[in-house]
């Protein structure tokens, strides 16, 4: 009970010292450190709202990009109206009410089903902006204003930090069990009471609630913006093997996952443009060859190589 | 009038139904891989790739027949394939906890290969986009007027399609990769060679991947980052059509071209709003694609 | 025709199996009694190579099939008809039967061997194009059963075929199972309708724990005390 | 004490090297950069008198994965990692579109390449450049040349983004005002499979000539169509594709692309400059260069070498205040921008392809050879 | 009044009539066995009233109040919990979260997480499973993992519970044990449906039994008229019907 105890005080005196190191980045780091951190923030954002429905339900979105896009284009339209913080809450309200009207229509659907129909909404809603701007409106793209490094750095902190509180809370409370048992048999868990398709639209719009937090705060550091870009699917496909490479299950799975990504991709890139890709493909076959259950597996075996503790875990 | 009418239904139905077929062969292969060998493989677009780049060096250096070059680059797609589920993703079902799992790393894993087909694409071919021109003439039919190679094509793309159905659904073969797919340790009692057996899987979708590459670059200009295009089509398409099974991936692949090629006949800036549309009131419709159960 | 030596095997580091030695010989029904989580399901799979014996030895009709893969074990002549029933859900009943004469000898003579299974359970011809994953539980209990003779097996291992069966069935079932014994296959039978087993069994072995605590002629075993007590709640 | 230490010019660029852009990165604009840091380098480098000598150029090169994103962190860590002297620009108007602010932001100057639209002026950023011709130069030319040959009815299609936006609704009004008949006027989607409903509609309005705001791959679709259809009309233009000399006549052979229209333009005839150029090319990567940007930014590159050594220093803001006021003379010709830092001397605004040459056929000083109308049919085999 | 009144429930698959036209009632506090051949529609019935199936006529009232048209989860917070024939479990969940679910959820209104804990320990011990409840549910064996389905159902706090073969895979001693189970949540005061093949536990544990063939009610009495009753034996008991212990 007692070494239960000192662990989750060291544990949360980790977490404390991390979040106060990170902000106060842009006070002592070179600003370039801050632009690749506000990435890795990004990143992570996307990764953890996304494992925080697809992770326990097993329902895989691709449709992170719309959800960051809806964010994207409120930054557009309303950037120039109105301050940064009241932005990105519009554009978060933005991609929950998207969300809310998409779970309500696909939720029913299973497995790839599922995923293709959300890699089918990014699709056409690129398309179909596109579409109407260049046929209604005579024109695409938008230039948004744009914001300070050490604002956008600041703002993507503040969102990651509230929806890593938030998905600890949710997990934590009966709806978190009630998640992971949708996974497991969706019909088993209405049988035992749970209210399936209520539960899975909230979580999932909670979400996208973030996803367009972070869109409508990353849109700044762009300038200019069109739907191949608000939308793009990379943003749907990244999270998610970001967070498959972590280790879906625990909430720190997709953060580790998100941060070893991007760094090591931009590492990659900025040291062998024209084979990066070639050693990231490499990297990422191997590591998925010798680390099954992901980053976080990996770590756990260590641990317990390491501790010597003989524990039931799943 | 009348006529006229009628020669527009045709031409409209008939392109649609070319550019069918070409989504249909790509779209099989990775029906089979997902459908039966569970690998959503993320990367089908870069053996279709491959196999469009192996016949356009063959013709434009060698002067290979396109046609001819299917009898070179399918199995040699199809030995990439074979050999890649062997060693790589055999193991990976081995070691993945869960067959959920296994999805999830096994995708990862295709991501890799994505990323490795295409840069070593990149360095051979050079990144830049490339054609050929082969049979490019028209033909009349009915007063509508096609190009030859695209009735080729299609042609082709039926046969396939038709030969590879057959296959699966009477051989004892075909039996065992559907009843690996849905059970592959009780498969293993029945007698069946489950990693065997899902190595062909892999190996005929890459196959099929490959022989897709070689049409589409007789009628399409071809670069080495096309992949993903044509896998999300793919994928479209096996879901439009009812997972796993072979005559639905078919029948869904003509279905997109028919709807891309009415619209497009009547609001072109409307032709990819439309696929969406329809493939996601399709599967609000039917849940389970057109022909899945 | 099966022997058995010195089998151990694990769920990962919690051992299931400890030291099991036992043999089946050609044209005899042996029963495996043990209560709920003894280990037999866990045997059954160590055999057929859903599983692999950390140690031990099994032995075929002369040939070591222990650490072999299912097809191998199959192949050598031993079918499983698994507990659960385990059959392919999205395929028919037809095709279900079909799977089980996967294996080149059978597949030849797969035919007759449909007709077979239908004329010993019919239940099964009315619902030949049914998807088996929509069929009741009993039906699919039938459908395992029917599948697993279906490779012409010369031993049959079937775990708990009775469950989920109505009485008259079950009867029925044990009449089957006696007529593959009169056609020369071996048996190699788990079951928990003990009494019943016991009747028509030659021999039995008890399972608990994972090991084997008591064997011998099925007779013997009926009026031993502790199986009265244990297994069959008199 | 810097000072002794400088040995190199450092010049880096985000640009895409993998993705769906690369492929377009690789036929225009993308070869001529390495070509100019070779070139430099062949002559010593470039004398900067601060400094007392010349020094050697250095590209260094990150790719962007075709994602914007990307680019701005990567143009960042150029300018304050790298700390790089000069940073050259990304590939694609939308990506200009982001890189402009931020070079501006930190003092750098960007020399617009391949890409740019009119709405970028109204950013008014002093420290970007723009060197290519867009719309509002070649719509009025292209207008002209109809009007000269003849063509009383015109197809338009715009690819449905910024570039068929502006190219579409610049060249409507002027085919008007010169009299053509604009019959049909319609956009499709980026990445659309099938061209051919249009092609045919326009055949059946019976149009003169047809006019695509297209991008290479969807050039390539319709030339591939319209050719394997048999689909002919008297003139046949296409915006962004013509111009590579590598993918277009090298696909479709030169008796294939006979008399098809395109943007840029120039050739070896422009001037005695863009022929040298033209042979360096060859000689480097065994093809020719791309015939619409090529000359464009090679010449604003030299322009860029006179106004530094000119400046004598690596100050950004002094050269940038060169830049904006001199002429130089390059490889085109006298090279000077206007107030807006845009470029105005471009060497040709249509080209046509000709016995395999790209001719530059604008009414005026800069035509290479005349129209040929009507274009002949495409070739049957 | 009975707790669970069925009319006219009827429910077609393509053409078969898995149950037709059925009437039924259950009273508070009694154990009602329901019996017939494989492929009768015992389990289908289940389905229509927990409403995993909805019927295609007919109407089913559960305390007075009409269900027929209500979803699953509504149903078992309305106090009626159900385990499945074929497992359903939460595979990768541990034992006890697999129960803990049931007891959030299940009831009307909140729960305090400490006295789901105590319903779901509670539930866990009282049929046994109380060691096992760290290991993952998948470990478990089949008979156990129908023996966590229990614990879930309990775990919902019902007061009216279905049973579908719960004791298919039990020795005879274990069935012992399980009807002892049964009766123990009859003595909660919790009524039961229970479908089993198992004649003992059938004969010794119901009160009431009703035989459905072919989808249809062909008798239902006491566990005495039942097996006495011709056409049931001919259909389902079979001529060992003498041997109703084994
Ligand atoms: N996948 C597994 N992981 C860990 N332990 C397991 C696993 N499967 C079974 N066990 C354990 O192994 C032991 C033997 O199980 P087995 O299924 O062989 O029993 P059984 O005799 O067939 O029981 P039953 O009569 O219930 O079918 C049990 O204690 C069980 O908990
Ligand atoms: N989804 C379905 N589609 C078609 N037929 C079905 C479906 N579900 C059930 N059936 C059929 O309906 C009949 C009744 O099935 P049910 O599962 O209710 O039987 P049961 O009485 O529970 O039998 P058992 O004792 O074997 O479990 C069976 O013949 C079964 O094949
Ligand atoms: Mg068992
Ligand atoms: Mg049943």
């Amino acid at each position: 009970m007692k070494k239960t105890t000192s662990k989750r005080m060291f544990t949360f005196g980790l977490v404390l010292l991390i979040l106060v190191l990170a902000a106060c980045a842009p006070l002592y780091a070179p600003v370039y450190t801050v632009i690749l951190l506000t990435s890795i923030l990004m990143y992570m954002t996307i990764a953890v709202s996304w494992a925080l429905f697809s992770g326990p339900t097993g329902y895989i979105s691709l449709a992170s990009a719309a959800f960051f896009g809806a964010g994207i284009y409120t930054s557009a339209i309303l950037g120039k109206a109105l301050p940064l913080p009241l932005v990105i809450v519009v554009g978060a309200l933005a991609s929950f009410c998207l969300a809310l009207l998409v779970g309500a229509l696909t939720l029913r659907l299973k497995g790839i089903y599922f995923v293709m129909f959300t890699f089918g909404l990014v699709e056409l809603l690129l398309h179909f902006i596109l579409w109407w701007e260049v046929t209604i409106c005579g024109t695409t793209g938008r230039v948004v204003p744009p914001a300070g490094n050490a604002t956008v750095f600041y703002a993507m902190l503040i969102i990651l930090v509230i929806l890593v509180l938030t998905v600890f809370i949710i997990r934590r409370s009966r709806y978190g069990l009630a998640l992971f048992s949708i996974g497991e048999n969706e019909e088993a868990a209405a049988h035992a009471g749970v209210h399936v398709t209520v539960l899975k639209i909230i979580i999932f719009a909670v979400s996208a609630l973030f996803m367009g937090a972070a869109g409508a705060a990353m849109a700044t550091r762009w300038t200019y913006i069109d739907p191949r870009i608000a939308f793009n699917p990379l943003i749907s496909f990244m999270p998610v093997l970001m967070a498959i490479f972590g280790g879906i299950r625990p909430l720190y799975g997709p953060i580790i996952g998100a941060a070893i990504f991007t760094y090591l991709e931009e590492f990659l890139i900025t040291r062998f443009p024209y084979y990066y890709m070639l050693i990231f493909g490499i990297i990422m076959v191997v590591a998925i060859l010798y680390m099954p259950d992901g980053l976080v597996g990996l770590i756990q075996r260590l641990w317990k190589g390491i501790s010597g503790r003989k524990h039931a875990d799943t | 009038m009348g006529s006229y009418m009628m020669v527009t239904i045709l031409d409209v139905v008939i392109s649609g139904l070319l550019l069918g077929g070409i989504y249909a062969v790509t779209a099989v292969g990775l029906s089979l891989q997902y459908g039966v060998a569970r690998v959503l493989n993320i990367a089908h677009g870069e053996f279709i790739m491959l196999g469009a780049f192996i016949t356009y060096s063959l013709y434009t250096r060698f002067g290979i027949n396109p046609l001819i070059c299917f009898a070179i680059c399918g199995p040699l797609v199809f030995a990439v394939g074979f050999i890649l589920y062997r060693t790589l993703f055999t193991r990976l079902r081995m070691s993945s906890p869960t067959p959920g799992a296994f999805e999830g790393n096994s995708m990862l894993a295709c991501f890799g290969l994505l990323f490795i087909i295409q840069n070593v694409a990149i360095l051979i071919w050079g990144a830049d986009i490339k054609g050929y021109t082969y049979l490019a003439f028209p033909v009349d039919l009915w007063g509508a007027r096609f190009a030859a190679n695209r009735l080729v094509t299609l042609g082709f793309a039926l046969a396939i399609c038709l030969v590879f159905y057959l296959f699966l659904a009477n051989t004892r073969l075909g039996k065992a990769i559907r009843a690996a797919a849905q059970d592959p340790d009780t498969a293993g009692l029945m007698g069946v060679r489950i990693n065997q057996v899902l190595a062909l899987c892999f190996g005929f979708g890459a196959l099929m991947a490959g022989l897709g590459g070689a049409l589409i670059s007789i009628s399409y200009k071809i670069q080495p980052t096309m992949g993903l295009e044509y896998t999300m089509i793919a994928l479209i398409v096996i879901v439009l059509g009812g997972l796993g099974s072979i005559p639905g991936s078919f029948v869904g692949g003509l279905v997109l071209g028919l709807v891309g090629s009415i619209v497009t006949h009547i609001e072109p800036g409307l032709s990819l709003v439309a696929y969406y549309v329809i493939f996601m009131l399709l599967l609000l419709i039917k849940p389970t694609g057109i022909l899945g159960k | 025709m099966l022997q058995i030596h010195n089998i151990n095997t694990f769920y990962g580091k919690a051992q299931a199996l400890y030291d099991l030695s036992l043999s089946v010989e050609a044209s005899e029904i042996v029963a495996l009694v043990g209560s709920n989580g003894a280990g037999k399901t866990t045997l059954l799979k160590t055999l057929s190579g859903l599983l692999r014996p950390a140690s031990g030895r099994v032995v075929f009709l002369e040939k070591r099939i222990d650490g072999r893969p299912s097809y191998a074990v199959v192949e050598a002549g031993i079918s499983h008809i698994p507990e659960g029933r385990r059959l392919f859900p999205d395929m028919s009943v037809r095709e279900n039967l079909e799977m089980g004469a996967y294996l080149q000898r059978a597949w030849k003579q797969k035919g007759e061997s449909l007709e077979e299974i239908y004329r010993l359970l019919p239940v099964l011809k009315a619902r030949e194009g049914q998807l088996a994953g929509t069929l009741s539980g009993g039906e699919q209990q039938m459908v395992a059963l029917g599948r697993g003779l279906m490779s012409k097996p010369r031993l049959c291992m079937i775990d708990e075929p009775s469950s989920g069966l109505a009485p008259v069935m079950v009867d029925e079932i044990f009449h089957i199972i006696e007529g593959l014994r009169d056609q020369g296959i071996a048996i190699f039978l788990v079951e928990q309708n003990v009494r019943h087993t016991l009747e028509i069994a030659d021999r039995a072995y008890v399972i608990e724990n994972g090991r084997i605590i008591l064997a011998g002629k099925s007779e013997q075993l009926l009026s031993e005390e502790l199986i009265r007590k244990a297994y069959l709640g008199l | 004490k810097e000072a002794a230490v400088k040995d190199k010019i450092r010049i880096g660029q985000a640009i895409s090297l993998s993705g769906p852009l690369a492929g377009a990165v690789a036929i225009a604009g993308g070869p001529i950069y390495e070509l100019w840091v070779e070139e430099v380098n062949k002559n010593g480098g470039i004398y900067v008198k601060e400094y007392g000598k010349k020094l050697p150029v250095e590209l260094i090169r990150y790719d962007d994965k075709s994602d914007i994103g990307t680019m701005t962190n990567l143009l960042e860590k150029l300018i304050l990692e790298d700390k790089v002297d000069f940073v050259f620009p990304p590939w694609g108007t939308a990506w200009l579109f982001a890189a402009a602010p931020i070079a501006n932001k930190y003092g750098y100057i960007l020399i617009g390449g391949p890409g740019g639209a009119l709405k970028l002026k109204e950013l008014s950023l002093p420290y970007f450049f723009q060197v290519l011709n867009f719309s509002e130069t070649q719509a009025p030319a292209l207008a002209d040349i109809f009007k000269g040959v003849g063509v009383k009815s015109v197809a338009v299609i715009s690819r449905g983004d910024l570039h068929g936006i502006e190219y579409g609704n610049a060249m409507v009004p002027y085919f008007k005002k010169k009299g053509i008949d604009v019959k049909m006027n319609k956009s499709f989607p980026p990445g659309i499979k099938d061209l051919s409903p249009m092609l045919k509609e326009a055949k059946s309005l019976n149009v003169d000539a047809f006019v695509a705001a297209a991008y290479p791959d969807g050039g390539m679709l319709l030339t591939g169509q319209a050719m394997e259809l048999g689909i002919d009309f008297n003139a046949f233009f296409i915006s962004v594709l013509p111009f590579s000399p590598k993918l277009y006549r090298g696909t479709f052979g030169a008796q294939g692309v006979e008399g098809v229209m395109g943007g840029g333009a120039w050739n070896a005839k422009t001037s005695p400059g863009a022929k040298e150029l033209v042979d360096k090319f060859v000689a480097r990567f065994k093809e020719e260069p791309d015939y619409w940007g090529g000359l464009y930014y090679w010449s604003s590159l030299q322009h860029f070498q006179q106004a530094i050594e000119k400046a004598g220093t690596l100050n950004q803001k002094k050269i940038r205040d060169i830049m904006a006021k001199e002429k130089f003379n390059t490889a085109l010709g006298p090279f000077w921008y206007d107030k807006d830092r845009y470029f105005v001397n471009h060497p040709g605004e249509i080209g046509q392809w000709q016995k395999g040459v790209f001719e530059v056929i604008d009414p005026g000083p800069k035509r290479t050879a005349p129209p040929e109308y009507p274009k002949p049919p495409w070739p049957k085999k | 009044m009975p707790i669970l009144e069925g009319r006219g429930v009827t429910r077609y698959f393509g053409g078969l009539a898995a149950v037709s036209d059925v009437d039924f009632q259950v009273e508070q506090g009694e154990v009602l066995g329901l019996i017939g051949p494989n492929g009768a529609g015992k389990t289908t019935l289940f389905n229509l009233i927990s409403a995993a199936l909805s019927p295609r006529s007919g109407s089913i009232t559960f305390r007075g109040k009409e269900i027929t048209d209500l979803k699953p989860y509504q149903i078992c917070r309305m106090g009626l919990a159900r385990t499945f024939q074929t497992v359903k479990i939460f595979g990768n969940m541990s034992v006890l979260d697999n129960v803990l679910l049931g007891a959030f959820f299940g009831g009307e209104g909140r729960i305090a997480s400490a006295d789901a804990a105590e319903a779901a320990a509670s539930a866990l011990e009282f049929v046994g499973l109380a060691e096992a409840a760290a290991i993952p549910a998948r470990d478990l064996t089949l008979a156990n993992q129908k023996r966590l389905e229990v614990a879930r159902a309990l775990a919902t706090r019902p007061e009216l519970l279905l049973l579908d073969e719960m004791m298919e895979g039990l020795n005879p001693t274990e069935v012992n044990r399980a009807m002892g189970l049964v009766k123990m949540i009859q003595d909660k005061g919790i009524t039961v449906v229970m479908i089993e093949h198992v004649m003992k536990a059938i004969m010794s544990v119901c009160g009431r039994i009703m035989v459905l063939h072919h989808g249809a009610k062909i008798a239902e009495g006491t566990p005495q008229e039942v097996s006495t009753n011709r056409t049931v034996i001919e259909v389902y008991f079979g001529e060992r019907a003498d041997a109703s212990d084994s």
